[in-house]
């Protein structure tokens, strides 16, 4: 505890010093920091890899902290009396003696007379990662931390607008308070089971606000969008231009495929696997043209999306973005 | 006839609702209608739960009917659970319902049981039970215990009562009384039948799975390694099961609502448009009288 | 309260709150509103709840206090980097953390890229565009054929669509170019419709859903009694 | 893939220098000329005919899952959208998904606000927290819609199944409608519903189109190149695969490396 609280400190001092930079200075930090950051991900994706044992704190665990030395992979086989692929051998053998040790131990557990010890096995034994590949779950789990401290700023922007409903009785003020009262409730009622004994009130109410209220207010909202699709058909599929045309016929065509109703059309057409007439049954075009004919055009614009998203990455990592809030005076 | 070219929006969501309720309403009215073809899937689906029910040692075994899915899924779910309790009812086998993805799941596993048991004359504790809901975190431990020592591992039933007290159960001990798994999920809670129950016995155990339709593409590996014996994919695949079942209950209902509700779309776009070619024909008529 | 009283309690709000809801469809009134707000601050308190529960207890506060990691307390003045943009005088110390996040999911980007695309850019790249007379199958030629066909067809419009999204030069409204775009445009409206209709499906299994629940709800509450 | 395959790491670095190279060279004066693309310009006739209305604007940064670069170029965007908006005096609206995510968003509208010389017409209300939950979100971007009828309704971001909700309720109103979204599967449900639908990467664009700033200009001219790369790449790779080797471009673009000899190589026989 009391390490924590001079962390605490040690952070606030930090906060502190950086009250202090000098104007000047404020912008190169912000790049620096946009770019040190960025290089984390960058550089552990990039950077060349070696073979290392999987899930390898759970080895450790299960076997006790192996020693520096190299393992007999054939003597310790033999003596275990099962017999190791020498091909999967070879995939171990990469491994630091270390890890090897572990792998041969995991190797040998999992090893049975009717299923011997293969390539594929070994294959799941191996992982592949670089020097910043341990810390990848840290820098997520801290990232989210992070993020999570930010609610607080969605919380109060959300009651503040409606505690003045409230405070200046604007209309629906009543509104306002439902809101604000559900969110202490369900706060704090979904908190509270965490720590309360198990079917206590807290349980209770925990189960009328999620289960009798958000999650059927999830269920409602979801399934309105099947009105919204209905009128959102009605009004855009006419046979207005040759693009809205194209539109309607694929959609028409999808969707009487889908259906029994639709494909008792086509059920005239022969079925089996041979048939070359039965690929203009309904269902079958449907599938033609979503799975077919739709897939090159969404991959298309995909690869624009992903070289879009590439630049776009570039530009704010390496700060190379202009505009007014780019060169703002800080 | 303008009219056609600007239907008011109200009228078509009432439109939407009334096709949709009237199958689930009166499921008589929706006997006309074009019946799906039957997929392998299906078939195979409907061949292990006879094949189960024709084993002489089945008697002393239980079915387990895994419901984890909520109302969201209700229309897909439900519709395969139901089918699947009416088959098991049909067959006269002792089943167990079960969820632990989702308190809802159980709820909505004994309303499909409450429907059908009159029907077949099964009673509670005699014919079946419902081991309730387990928290997904300790599904896994849970599973594990229960291959050898199923009572233990699940304590009570819903009603309270232990359940190595309850009648259909006397004879259940472990992962060997199980003859069959059933799977109703919403999400990916599959993986874990397939990892710690269904290969933990003497023998696997026939497993069958009814995902979402979204899900389905995932699972079909499952049915190709020969993981699952059977998968009713979504709401089409409920359906298909009753026709085999030759009795149409919800699944047949909720296929005839979705039939009808494409049906609908398909005519309010025909009528949209010659709504719109009769306006411009007037309008144009009218500019060429001026 | 029973556990019979509280299912039936759970089944009557899901009720309400479904006709509540669907009550905008006719107009927005002053039920739906309540129920909008209702919702809005349900998830509000859960967004709450949920960031404590499933991340800041469990990646934060019980590693520090349990596990001795101290120095996880630094995150505490770093997060509130967020809060010092309501500052006048050190507003922009929250560009520090902008900064970072910006930096992150820039970083991301190369593998997010790599991972999303790089199978795509495979399967676009081997696809193969004439007929191996070893591989047709004796019972039913026509597939190959028909698979070559559909391979062609693929490379034609996936080239018209990346085509109509090149924006540096003119595409004259006579050009050869301005028809391959334009191909490529109605390629996409066949897509976009397919897309369409397909989701219809899908959406109206969760509308039979909720009538389903509407039709069934009198039973559920009384079948729920002890 | 978790870590870039040789070839990986090649193609992605040569991607990166053309796009860095090229914008340099646009921010060292070059200049680089981009067409006309119709669904953008419709972004200034929707701000016009808010004004004329006099009624409000509604911008959505759709559903960010944290800070991602499909929600921060939603916000560029709509900066300018806010800026020619405050230009006349129109009053933009903000609901905003995520709370980490608003505090860039109050930053950038402000700032945006000041650009256009109306830094005193910025209310910090404008731009605020709804909901982080999907549907909640889009419940409460609904009856938003409904109450203050807006003009103009801008959505701009990551979508999912609720962009058909706000599409329609915003129709409902009369708002004239500008929606560009990176997530495919909903530009269907926008097309139907909006008056002009931003597809793929015209969203990318959209910034250097409004703006005509340099290094933006420079970035979709960069782009291009590398689109013209990978097509090439495409054709190249089909046309080899066909009439050279059926293997090459399998394992050049597999997920794993394969070393440079073994390139060639038939892959092992399965079942083996």
């Amino acid at each position: 505890m009391g390490m924590i609280f001079v962390g605490l400190l040690i952070g606030i001092a930090i906060l502190f010093v950086l009250t202090m930079v000098p104007n000047r200075l404020r912008k190169p930090l912000i790049v620096l920091v946009t770019f040190l950051s960025g290089c984390f991900y960058a550089v552990e994706f990039f950077y060349p890899t070696h073979a290392v044992v999987a899930n390898k704190q759970d080895l450790i665990k299960k076997y006790g902290v192996p020693t520096q030395t190299a393992p007999d992979f054939a003597a310790e086989a033999q003596k275990a009396g099962k017999a190791l692929d020498p091909e999967a051998v070879k995939k171990l053998q990469e491994l630091s003696p270390e890890d090897a040790q572990l792998a041969l131990k995991a190797a040998l557990e999992v090893t049975t007379p009717e299923k011997p010890f293969g390539p594929d096995a070994a294959e799941k034994l191996v992982t592949q990662e670089n020097f910043l590949t341990p810390k990848f779950k840290d820098v997520s789990d801290w990232a989210l931390v992070l993020q999570a401290f930010a609610i607080g700023l969605g919380i109060y922007s959300l009651m503040s607008v409606h505690l003045r409903n409230i405070a200046m009785k604007r209309s629906g003020w009543g509104n306002s308070a439902t809101l604000i009262t559900a969110i202490f409730l369900m706060a704090f009622a979904h908190i509270g089971k965490e720590y309360s004994s198990k079917g206590g009130w807290l349980e209770t109410l925990d189960n009328l606000l999620y289960n009798g209220l958000m999650k059927n207010l999830d269920a409602t909202m979801f399934s309105i969008i099947a009105f919204y699709i209905v009128s959102a058909a009605y009004r855009a599929f006419r046979v207005r231009s040759v693009e809205a045309t194209i539109l309607l016929v694929a959609a028409a065509l999808v969707m009487l495929g889908n259906v029994p109703i639709g494909q008792a059309l086509t059920n005239w057409l022969p079925n089996g696997k041979t048939d070359v007439l039965g690929n203009l049954r309904l269902e079958n075009i449907g599938q033609w043209i979503l799975k077919k004919a739709s897939n090159p055009a969404t991959m298309a614009i995909d690869f624009g999306l992903a070289v879009g998203a590439l630049a776009t990455s570039l530009r704010l990592w390496l700060s190379l973005e202009r505009g007014s809030y780019f060169e703002e005076e800080l | 006839m303008n009219i056609l070219n600007n239907l008011d929006r109200r009228m078509l969501y009432l439109l939407l609702a009334i096709v949709i309720a009237i199958p689930l309403l009166a499921p008589a009215v929706t006997k006309p209608l074009p019946k799906p073809a039957i997929t392998g899937f299906t078939q195979s689906y409907y061949d292990t739960i006879e094949k189960v029910a024709a084993d002489p040692g089945a008697k002393n075994k239980i079915v387990i009917v895994s419901c984890n899915f909520a109302a969201g899924t209700l229309a897909e779910n439900l519709s395969q659970c139901e089918a699947t309790v009416r088959h098991l009812m049909m067959r006269k086998l002792k089943f167990a319902v079960f969820g632990f993805s989702d308190p809802q799941g159980r709820e909505l596993g004994q309303q499909v049981v409450d429907k059908l048991a009159k029907e077949y004359d099964y009673q509670y504790g005699r014919d079946y039970v419902n081991w309730g809901y387990r928290p997904a975190g300790a599904a896994v431990a849970l599973l594990k215990t229960a291959v050898n020592d199923l009572p233990g591992a699940m304590g009570k039933d819903i009603k309270g009562m232990a359940i190595s007290q309850v009648a259909c159960m006397q004879g259940i001990k472990g992962v060997n009384d199980v003859s069959l798994i059933c799977e109703f999920a919403a999400s990916a809670t599959l993986p874990v039948w397939i990892q710690f129950y269904q290969r933990a016995g003497k023998s696997p155990i026939p497993t069958l799975y009814g995902p979402t339709s979204v899900m389905a593409t995932e699972a079909v590996n499952y049915v190709e390694s020969g993981q699952l014996q059977g998968m009713l994919i979504g709401l089409k695949g409920a359906s298909e099961y009753e026709l085999l079942l030759q009795k149409e209950g919800f699944a047949s209902s909720a296929s005839a609502s979705l039939s009808l509700s494409h049906l609908l779309i398909v005519v309010l776009i025909v009528l949209g448009n010659i709504g719109m070619f009769v306006e411009r024909k007037q309008r144009a008529a009218a500019e060429g009288g001026r | 309260m029973t556990d019979g009283m509280l299912k039936t309690i759970v089944v009557l709000l899901g009720v309400l709150t479904t006709l509540g809801i669907y009550s905008v469809l006719y107009k927005e009134n002053k039920i739906f509103r309540f129920f909008e707000h209702l919702y809005l601050g349900l998830a509000g308190g859960y967004a709450i709840a949920a960031n404590w529960n499933d991340v800041l207890k469990t990646n934060w506060w019980e590693p520090m206090v349990n596990d001795g990691k101290w120095w996880l307390v630094l995150l505490l003045p770093a997060g509130s980097l967020f809060y010092f943009i309501y500052s006048k005088k050190n507003g922009w110390m929250a560009r520090l953390i902008f900064g970072l996040f910006i930096g992150l999911a820039a970083g991301q980007q190369f593998q997010g890229c790599a991972g999303d695309y790089w199978p795509k850019i495979q399967t676009a790249a081997t696809k193969t565009l004439w007929v191996d007379p070893a591989k047709i199958n004796q019972e039913y030629p026509v597939a190959a054929y028909a698979t070559v066909l559909n391979n062609w067809l693929f490379m034609a419009i996936l080239t018209a669509v990346m085509v109509y999204f090149f924006f540096s030069f003119e595409q004259k409204s006579t050009g050869a170019i301005n028809k391959v775009s334009k191909f490529g445009r109605y390629a996409m409206m066949i897509a976009f419709g397919a897309m369409f209709g397909n989701t219809i499906m899908a959406r109206m299994a969760l509308l039979i859903g909720r009538i389903y629940f509407l039709i069934h709800a009198p039973e559920a509450m009384s079948s729920s009694g002890p | 893939m978790n870590h870039a395959t040789w070839p990986a790491l090649i193609l992605l670095l040569t991607m990166s220098i053309v796009i860095v190279v090229t914008v340099v060279s646009a921010q060292q004066g070059k200049q680089y000329f981009i067409r006309r693309i119709p669904g953008l310009s419709a972004i200034d006739e929707a701000v016009g005919r808010a004004v004329e209305m006099g009624r409000g604007i509604l911008l959505s940064t759709g559903l960010s899952d944290g800070i991602d670069i499909i929600t921060l170029q939603a916000l560029a965007i709509c900066a300018n959208v806010a800026s020619s908006a405050a230009r006349y005096g129109t009053r933009v609206q903000m609901p905003v998904y995520n709370s980490a995510m608003l505090p860039i968003a109050e930053d950038t509208i402000s700032n945006a606000y000041n650009q256009a010389g109306r830094g005193d017409a910025y209310s910090p209300d404008d731009v605020r927290y709804l909901s982080n939950q999907q549907f909640a979100y889009a419940a409460g971007v609904a009856g938003m819609i409904q109450r203050e009828k807006f003009a103009a309704t801008f959505l701009f971001g990551t979508f999912f199944a609720e962009s058909l909700i706000m599409a329609e309720n915003a129709n409902m109103v009369g708002a004239i409608q500008v929606a560009g979204t990176p997530s495919t599967t909903q530009v269907p449900f926008f097309i139907a519903a909006c008056d002009y639908v931003i597809i793929g990467d015209e969203y990318y664009a959209a910034t250097a189109y409004l703006t005509r700033q340099p290094t933006l200009m420079g970035s979709i001219v960069a782009q291009d190149r590398v689109k013209i790369g990978i097509l090439a790449m495409v054709v190249i790779g089909a046309l080899c695969t066909t009439f050279v080797n059926p293997n090459l471009f399998k394992k050049l673009l597999a997920d794993q490396s394969y070393p440079i000899g073994e390139l060639l190589q038939n892959p092992k026989e399965e079942g083996k």
